[in-house]
C-alpha cells in the first residue's frame, strides 16, 4: 500500500442530501491535513431527487481543477455508482450503504474490487441521528479507507455543529468516528494507497468559492451597497454579502428585478458610496439599458456577470463562456469601459478590489465576467489579507463645503477626460447628471458641438485607463516563454489549462498558457507580443470561439486551432490534453 | 447651508415646454414648496424620467438626476439608501411610470422607501408626439389608438393603496398653491409618498384640459375625508366623472424600510469608513 | 437667368410650427415635376417652440441625401435666418415675413441680395386662415421664387386638404398663391436660376421614410402582428402600421413596455403568425432577454432597431450607427441570426421582406439595423409592387391535422438544423417550445449530451444560411470594380457615399463604394474580393469605427483610414468629400 | 380532435418537484379541470414562467411555452391576439409574476385580454432555494433576509382589483377539488382570470405550511359572498390571519380586448392570408 498525496473523491446523491455541504468538509479535512484542495459541485436545477455530485481533488502540489477520474467514489445513492463508475479509476473504491444498495445491483465491472459496503442506515440509527448524518458516517468511511486523519474531521464537526449544543456535536462526531471505525475494521489496507497527511495544521487558510471571493473582494474595497435579484450562479455573492452585511456595515438589497437592482445601485453610486451589483445572463441583458445610463452620467459602477449555460434559461445551473462579446458590447452607443475575467479565486478577490478602483479612478463601469465553474467551484487558498490593499477613489471629492469660484460643474472637461467628482449634499454644490447628452454643467444640451465634445472627453479617459492598465495584469503567460504550444484562454479555463500544462509536459510537449485577463480595453500589444512565435490553440467554453474573434480583431492574428465545450460542463485535465493533442 | 429661495432655485437653462403647458404649474408647486420647507438646496435631491416631465430637471435648480425611462423609484431608493440625510423627490412621467416603470411602484409603496414620487398624469405620452398612455381615458384618440383608448385606464390611485402606499395624493396643477401644500405634506411624511398629479398637456390632450378639471376638481378635505380611513380612500379614488377628488386620499404613520437595517441607523452609508474592522473574522467560516 | 435642375431648399421654424409637413409638400411639389427628391428633417426633443428644419433636395439626376449648403432659405422665423445663414449659397436666397422680422435684424452679409420680404402674416388674414396656413403662403412664395409650378401644388393641397371640406380647400389654394403671385410680382428673376420641371406627371412616384417603408415591407411580407413600445426613431413604423391595420387586417400593440412587446411578438410567432417589433437603442437592451429566448426556442421574430445617439438617453431625436456591435452580439448565449443594414428606402421595403423569410425560413431572429436618419428621411422613389414577391415560411405545416407516426417533435434534428414547424391548434400534434435546454420533444433536458446536441442543432443551419444568403446582396460595391479609393460604409451612410463618390470623380478621383448589408453573418469571402487591391477608407456615423473592428475580426484586413461622425448629425456630402481627401 | 383524458394528459417526464410540493395538487387540479372541460388538448396552450412551478410545463400534456422569468402575460397576450380559438393558461410563480412580472400584471388586469392566470403563491424564491418573495409573509427568514423579511407583502388580489380585472380569485393547493371548479370557472370565464393559488413549498417554507393553511382556509361561497361587489371584494381580499378566505372574489362581465380589434372579429390572425389586397392604396398617401 503507498502513500499518494493525488487523490480524486467523488461524492454523489440527491439533490437536498447535503452533497455539497458534505464535499465541502472532507474538502476542509483535507486543507487541514495540508493538501491543495480544490472542490466543485454539479447539480441540475431541481430542489430534491434528481443527482447532485461534488467532486474533490487533494493533492501535494497545487490544484486547479476538478479530475477526470476518480480513487473513491462515496455513493449516497444507487443512481451515483451507475453514473460514475466509468470514471472510477481501475485501482479505487466505492463507499455505499451494503444494506441498503444489494451489491448485485450495482452491475460492476469485475475487475473492480474496492467495493466498501458500510452500513450507514444502521449506524446513523445507532448513533441516533437524523437521516442527514449518513453523510457525516459516510465521511467517516471515507477518511478511513482513505487512510486519512479522523481527527480533523472530528474539530470540524465541533465547529460546524457548536452553535447546536454538545449534544449535536456529540452524536456527529460519534457518527463519523463508526463510520471511520467501520470502515478501518473491514477495509483497511484494502486502497492500493494511502491518502498522505502532509501536516497537521488547522486554521492557515480558507476554503471558499469564486462567489465568496467576490464578496470578499467587494467588502475589501469599501463596498457599501449591493443591490440584486437572486440568479444563479451569481446569488452566491447576493447570500454572502447579506449574510456579512451586519458585520460590514453594508446595505444588501433584494431588488424587484434586474433593472431595479443595478438602477438602485446607480443611484446610490451618484450619492457616493461605492456599489456592485450581479447577476448572470438573462439578468445582465435586462441591465443592459442602464449599464448605458452609467457610462452617460459617468457613474462608478461595478457588475459582476456570472455565465451559465445560454442561451435563454438554458441549464440555469452550469457553466458557460459564452457571454464575453456580449460584456464586452452590451448597451447602445459608445463609452468606456473595464471587462475582467479572473480565472481562479486569489483573482476574483484582487481584481474585484482592482474594479472598484477602475470604477472609480475613471468614472466608469467595470465587468466583472465569471462563470458558473468559477463561481460556484471550491479552491483552499491562503486567507486573504487586507492590510495591503490600496482603496483609490479617483478624483472623488470628500463631503466638505465646495469651495471653487465658478459653480461645481459635474462634467467639466479637463485634459484626462476625468471630471473633478462631487456627491449630493455637499454645501455649496449641486451635482446634475443627466441621461440625455449634457452641457459641463451637467443640463441637457443638444447641440452638436456638445455632443460631440462630450462623446470626445468619455473617450479621452482611454488613454490614460491604458497607462494605469500597465500596473495591473492584463494578461499573465504561465510556463515557459516560448513552448511548443501555446493554449490561449481566459476566465475559469485557466484551472484546467494550468493542469493540462503539466499534463503535457510529461509527455514532452512543452505547453504554456496565455491568460487573457481584460477583454476591454484589449490589450493588444500584449497578447501580439506573448503569441509572436508561437503555436496558439484556442480552449474557450463556448461554440464561436470569442476570444479567438477579439484577439483577430485588435491583433490580426488568426487562431486555428481550438478546442471548444459548449455542454455546460468545464473542461477535464485528461480529456482536454488529449483534444489538444489532436489538434496538434 | 443654502437655504432656498424664489429666485435661488431656478437656472438658467432654456424652457422648452410647450406655452400652457401644465408643467408649468408643477414647476412653480415645488419651487414654492422647497422655498417653505427651508431644506438647504444641497440636501435635496430631484430625480426624473424621460419624457416632458423629465425637463423639469433642467428648470429646479437643486441636486438632480435625470435617469432612464421608467426608473425613478429605483434610483431614488438607491440614492435614499446611501445617503438618508438627504430629501429625495421623483418627478415621473404617466407612461414613464405607470407603462415602462409600473414594476416598481407596487414595491416602493409597500417598501415604505422614503421618497417621494410625484407623477405628471397629463394622460399622454406627451415628449413623443401624443401616444395613448396608460391613464389615457377611454376613447382617447391617437396616433396609436385611433379608434380611442379602449380599456379601462390604469388607476395609479388605487394601485397605489392596493400596494400599502403610506401616502396617496392626487393634486391638480391648476391650483398651485393647494399642489404646493400636497407636496409639502408628501415631503414631510415619514415614508413613500405618492402624488398623482392632474397635468395639462396643452398641446396633445384636448379632453382633459384645464377647463375639464376646473369643472369638476374638488377637494378632499372640504368634504372632511378621513385620511386614515383605508376603505373611504380606495372609494373616493374610484371618483372619475362630474367630480375629481384631489387632496391627501390616505396617511398612515408606519415603519420606514430603513427601520429595519441596523446597518444605517445612526450613519448614512455615505459617511461611513470604507474600512473594515476584523476583516479576517469574515474568514473564519470558511477555515 | 439659368435653368438648374439641382436645388436644395431649407425650411425653418419652432416646433410645432408643421415644418415638416412644409417640406413634404414642397418636396412633393417637386417629385410630381418630375425631379428626385430627398427630404430631411433635424428637430430636437421638445415639441412646440425651439428650431426644426427640413431640408429639401432635388434635381434631375437621382439625389441620395441633403446637401451642404442650400439656393432657397425659408425662414418661418427669425431664429431660422440667424442658424442656416452660413449654409446660404452666396446665389441664394431666403423667404421670411418682412412685416414681422425687420431685415435690419437679420444682420446679412451685403453680397446678399436675394431677400424675399413676403408679407406671410398679412396673407393669412386676407384669406382668412390659421395661423398654420404661413407655410402654405411662403411655400407658394418659395415656388414663384424658384420658378416652378404653383399648379402641381395646388393640387397637392386640394388632396390633402380634401377631407375637411371644399372651403378649406380653397382657402389653402388661395393662400398658396397669394404668396405665389407676391413672389412673382415682386422678385420675378432675382434668383440666378430657375428650376427645371422636368416632366408634369403626376402619381407615379412615392415620397416615403424609411419607417413608411420597413412598415410597407412588413404589410407586403404578411406580417400580422406588430407589437411595440414608441420610441423615436422607430415609433413611425408603429404609426404607420397603426393607421393602416385596419386595411391590412393586422393586430398593432402599443405595449405598456418593450420587453412586454417582445414577449407579446414571440407569443404571437409561436401561436404561427409573422411578427415584427420595433424601438431604438434603449429599448433593444430591455428586449435582449427575450431576444435569446427566440434563438434558444427558434421563433421566428423580424426586430427594427433604429438607432439614435447614445448613449443612454443621449440626443433622442437624432441620428447614429453605435449600436452596430451590440445588434451583432446582443444577448446571451449563442445562436444563430441574421443582421440585415439597409441602405435606403427602396432597400428597407425589400430587406424587410427579406427579413420575414430568412426568419421563417431558418427559425431564427432578424434584426434590421436602421438609424434616425434613414427612418426619418424622405425619398421619392417608384412605388412598391408586390406582384413579384415571394413569401416563403419555411418549414411550417399548414394548420391540418398532423399525421406523423411519431408524436410530433418541435425540435426534431434534422440534416439542415431546422426541424418541421407546426403551431398550437394542429390536430394530432402539441407543440413544445421551452427555453431551458430541451430534447427533440421540446421538453426540458438537461444532460451534457442534448445540450451540445441541441446547440449544434442550431449552428447547423449556418451553412444552409450562408447559401441561401447567396441569392440576396449581402454586400454591394458601388461604381468602379477598381478605384483610387472605396468608401467603406453600412446603413444610412450608404446616400451621402454615393453622393461623395460623384463629387471625388468630379475632382478626377476614382472612387467606388463597399456597401456592407448583412453584418451577421458576415459576407467575409465578399468583403476580401471588394477590398483586395483596394484603398478602402471608413465612414461610419460613430466614434470606434465599429465595421472596421468587423471587417478586421472576419477578413484581417485593418482600415486604418477613417472619418468618422458621432455628434447626432449625418454626414454631408461636401464636407465628408473633404474630410476624405483629407485623408488620402 | 382529441379530448383530454386522464391519462393523455398527462407525459412521460420525469417529475423533480420535491416530495410533498403542493405544485402536485394545483397539476392535479388543472388535470382535471381539462378533462372536466372537455377543450381538445391541441386547443389549449400552457404558457409558463421560470422557477419550479414552471417545470408544469413538463407534466402536462398540452401545447407548452415555457418562457422567461416573468413574462408569462406578454407570451399569452401575443399567443391569444394571434390566435383566438386557443384556451390560453399561464401558471407563473409569486417571485416570477409579482417582483420580475409585476409591470404586466396590472395591464393584462386592465386590458382584459382573455387569458388565464394562475399563479403559484408559495411566498418563497423556490427554484433558486428558498430567497423571500414580494409575498413572503412578514419575518419570513431566508438567506436574502436573515433578519426576517420586512415590508408588508405584495398582495396580488388587492392589486388586481385596483386593476380592474374582471376575475379575482384565490384557491389552495390543500383543495383540489376546489381549486379545480375554481380554474374551471376562470376558463369559461370570458377575460382575463386570476387565481391566486396558496401553494406549499415543502422545503423551503416552513410557516405557510398545509397545516397552516388547513387551519385558516375558508371558502367565501359558504359565507355568501357577493361576487359582484367590488368593495367587498377588496375587504375579503384584506383578510389575512386567523381566517383566510379562498374562492372568487370578483367577477364582472365587461368588454374584452379583442372586442375592439375588428380585425379579428370574425377570423384569427393565423388563420388570415399573408396576402394584402389593394397594396397599391396604402401608398396613395404618400404620393
Ligand atoms: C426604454 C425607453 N423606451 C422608450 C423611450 C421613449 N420615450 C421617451 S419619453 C416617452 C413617453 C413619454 O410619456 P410620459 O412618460 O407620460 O411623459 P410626458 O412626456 O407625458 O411627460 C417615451 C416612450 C425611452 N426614452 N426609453
Ligand atoms: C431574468 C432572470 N432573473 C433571475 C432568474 C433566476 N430565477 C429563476 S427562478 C427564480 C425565482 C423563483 O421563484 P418563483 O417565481 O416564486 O418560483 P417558484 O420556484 O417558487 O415556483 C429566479 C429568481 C431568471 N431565471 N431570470
Ligand atoms: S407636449 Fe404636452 S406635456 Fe409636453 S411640454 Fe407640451 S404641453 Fe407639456
Ligand atoms: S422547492 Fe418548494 S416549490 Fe420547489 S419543488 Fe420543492 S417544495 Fe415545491
Ligand atoms: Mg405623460
Ligand atoms: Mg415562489
Amino acid at each position: 500500500m503507498g502513500l499518494t498525496s493525488d487523490v480524486s473523491v467523488l461524492i454523489g446523491g440527491e439533490a437536498g442530501a447535503g452533497i455539497s455541504a458534505a464535499g465541502v468538509s472532507l474538502s476542509k479535512v483535507f486543507m487541514r491535513g495540508g493538501l491543495h484542495v480544490f472542490g466543485t459541485v454539479d447539480y441540475p436545477s431541481l430542489i430534491r431527487g434528481g443527482h447532485n455530485f461534488y467532486m474533490i481533488r487533494a493533492s501535494k502540489d497545487p490544484v486547479y481543477t476538478q479530475w477526470d477520474s476518480h480513487d473513491l467514489i462515496v455513493a449516497l445513492d444507487e443512481n451515483t455508482v451507475h453514473r460514475h463508475i466509468k470514471a472510477l479509476k481501475p485501482e479505487g473504491g466505492i463507499i455505499y450503504d451494503g444494506e441498503e444498495i444489494p451489491t448485485d445491483n450495482l452491475d460492476i465491472p469485475k475487475e473492480m474490487k474496492n467495493l466498501f459496503a458500510v452500513p450507514l442506515k444502521s449506524i446513523v440509527k445507532e448513533v441516533q441521528g437524523r437521516p442527514v448524518v449518513r453523510n457525516t458516517v459516510a465521511l467517516g468511511a471515507a477518511i478511513g479507507v482513505l487512510g486519512y486523519n479522523i481527527e480533523i474531521f472530528e474539530q470540524i464537526l465541533r465547529e460546524l455543529f457548536t452553535r447546536k449544543g454538545e449534544k449535536v456535536v456529540a452524536m456527529n462526531v460519534n457518527a463519523a468516528r463508526a463510520g471511520y471505525n467501520y470502515a478501518t475494521e473491514h477495509y483497511a489496507n484494502s486502497l492500493l494507497f494511502q491518502v498522505e497527511l502532509v501536516k497537521a495544521t488547522h486554521k492557515d487558510r480558507i476554503f471558499l468559492t469564486g462567489n465568496e471571493a467576490v464578496a470578499l473582494g467587494a467588502v475589501a474595497a469599501g463596498c457599501k451597497f449591493y443591490s440584486a435579484y437572486p440568479m444563479t450562479p451569481a446569488s452566491g455573492v447576493l447570500h454572502f454579502l447579506v449574510a456579512l452585511s451586519e458585520q460590514t456595515n453594508m446595505v444588501t438589497f433584494q431588488a424587484e428585478s434586474e433593472i431595479a437592482a443595478i438602477n438602485m445601485a446607480i443611484g446610490a453610486s451618484y450619492a457616493g458610496v461605492r456599489v456592485m451589483t450581479g447577476t448572470s445572463g438573462g439578468g445582465f441583458c435586462l441591465m443592459t439599458e442602464a449599464l448605458s445610463l452609467a457610462g452617460m452620467v459617468e457613474t462608478p459602477l461595478v457588475i459582476m456577470l456570472g455565465q451559465r449555460t445560454g442561451p435563454s434559461t438554458g441549464l440555469p445551473t452550469y457553466t458557460a463562456q459564452s457571454d464575453l462579446r456580449f460584456a464586452v458590447h452590451a448597451a447602445h452607443g459608445e463609452f468606456p469601459r473595464v471587462v475582467i475575467a479572473p480565472g481562479d479565486v486569489t483573482e476574483c478577490f484582487q481584481f474585484t478590489i482592482d474594479a472598484f478602483n477602475l470604477a472609480d479612478e475613471f468614472q466608469i463601469p467595470v465587468i466583472l465576467l465569471t462563470d458558473k465553474h468559477l463561481l460556484e467551484s471550491y479552491t483552499a487558498i491562503p486567507p486573504f489579507t487586507i492590510s495591503d490593499i490600496t482603496i483609490n477613489r479617483g478624483k472623488l471629492l470628500p463631503l466638505a463645503p465646495y469651495s471653487g469660484k465658478q459653480p461645481y460643474q459635474r462634467h467639466k472637461l479637463t485634459p484626462d477626460g476625468i471630471s473633478p467628482r462631487l456627491i449630493p449634499g455637499t454645501p455649496n454644490a449641486l451635482i446634475h447628471s443627466d441621461s440625455a447628452v449634457h452641457k459641463e454643467s451637467g443640463f441637457q444640451g443638444d447641440d452638436c458641438a456638445i455632443a460631440s465634445k462630450m462623446a470626445d472627453k468619455r473617450y479621452k479617459k482611454l488613454p490614460n485607463l491604458l497607462k494605469r492598465l500597465e500596473k495591473v495584469p492584463r494578461i499573465k503567460l504561465h510556463g515557459p516563454k516560448k513552448a511548443d504550444v501555446t493554449i490561449v484562454g481566459w476566465g475559469s479555463t485557466k484551472g484546467v489549462a494550468l493542469e493540462v500544462m503539466r499534463l503535457l509536459e510529461k509527455d514532452n510537449v512543452k505547453a504554456n498558457f496565455l491568460q487573457v485577463i481584460y477583454l476591454t480595453p484589449f490589450p493588444t500589444e500584449e497578447v501580439k507580443v506573448a503569441l509572436k512565435d508561437q503555436n496558439p490553440i484556442l480552449v474557450e467554453g463556448n461554440q464561436t470561439a470569442q476570444l479567438g474573434g477579439l484577439i483577430r480583431e485588435h491583433t490580426g492574428i488568426e487562431i486555428t486551432k481550438k478546442v471548444l465545450r459548449f455542454d455546460g460542463r468545464p473542461f477535464n485535465p485528461l480529456q482536454l490534453t488529449r483534444r489538444i493533442k489532436e489538434e496538434l | 447651508m443654502e437655504l432656498p429661495t424664489r429666485s435661488n432655485v431656478k437656472t438658467n437653462e432654456t424652457n422648452t415646454w410647450c406655452p400652457g403647458c401644465g408643467n408649468f404649474g408643477v414647476l412653480r408647486a415645488l419651487q414654492s414648496a422647497l422655498v417653505d420647507l427651508k431644506i438647504p438646496r444641497e440636501q435635496v435631491v430631484l430625480v426624473t424620467g424621460i419624457g416632458c416631465h423629465g425637463k423639469i430637471f433642467n428648470y429646479l435648480n437643486v441636486n438632480g438626476f435625470h435617469g432612464i425611462h421608467g426608473r425613478v423609484l429605483p434610483v431614488m431608493t438607491g440614492i435614499k439608501l446611501a445617503n438618508q440625510d438627504l430629501t429625495v423627490i421623483g418627478h415621473a412621467g404617466d407612461g414613464d411610470q405607470y407603462d415602462e416603470g409600473i414594476g416598481h411602484f407596487p414595491h416602493a409603496a409597500r417598501r415604505n422607501v422614503d421618497v417621494k414620487l410625484f407623477t405628471h398624469d397629463n394622460k399622454v405620452y406627451g415628449l413623443t408626439t401624443g401616444q395613448t398612455a396608460p391613464t389615457s381615458i377611454k376613447g382617447y384618440v391617437s396616433k396609436t389608438t385611433p379608434l380611442g383608448a379602449f380599456p379601462p385606464r390604469l388607476e395609479p390611485l388605487k394601485i397605489a393603496l392596493a400596494s400599502n402606499a403610506s401616502f396617496v395624493a392626487r393634486g391638480w396643477v391648476g391650483d398651485v398653491d393647494h399642489l404646493k401644500e400636497l407636496m409639502k405634506a408628501a415631503i414631510q411624511h415619514r415614508g413613500f409618498a405618492l402624488i398623482d398629479m392632474l397635468q395639462v398637456c396643452f398641446t396633445f390632450n384636448r379632453v382633459q384640459n384645464y377647463q375639464f378639471y376646473r369643472d369638476r376638481v374638488y377637494k378632499l378635505e372640504a368634504e372632511g375625508h378621513d385620511t386614515s380611513d383605508y376603505y373611504a380612500a380606495i372609494q373616493r379614488a374610484d371618483e372619475w366623472g362630474e367630480k375629481i377628488p384631489i387632496g391627501i386620499f390616505y396617511k398612515e404613520d408606519r415603519p420606514i424600510y430603513r427601520s429595519s437595517l441596523p446597518q444605517i441607523e445612526k450613519t448614512p452609508l455615505v459617511k461611513q469608513s470604507l474600512k473594515v474592522e476584523k476583516f479576517s473574522e469574515l474568514l473564519q467560516e470558511l477555515m
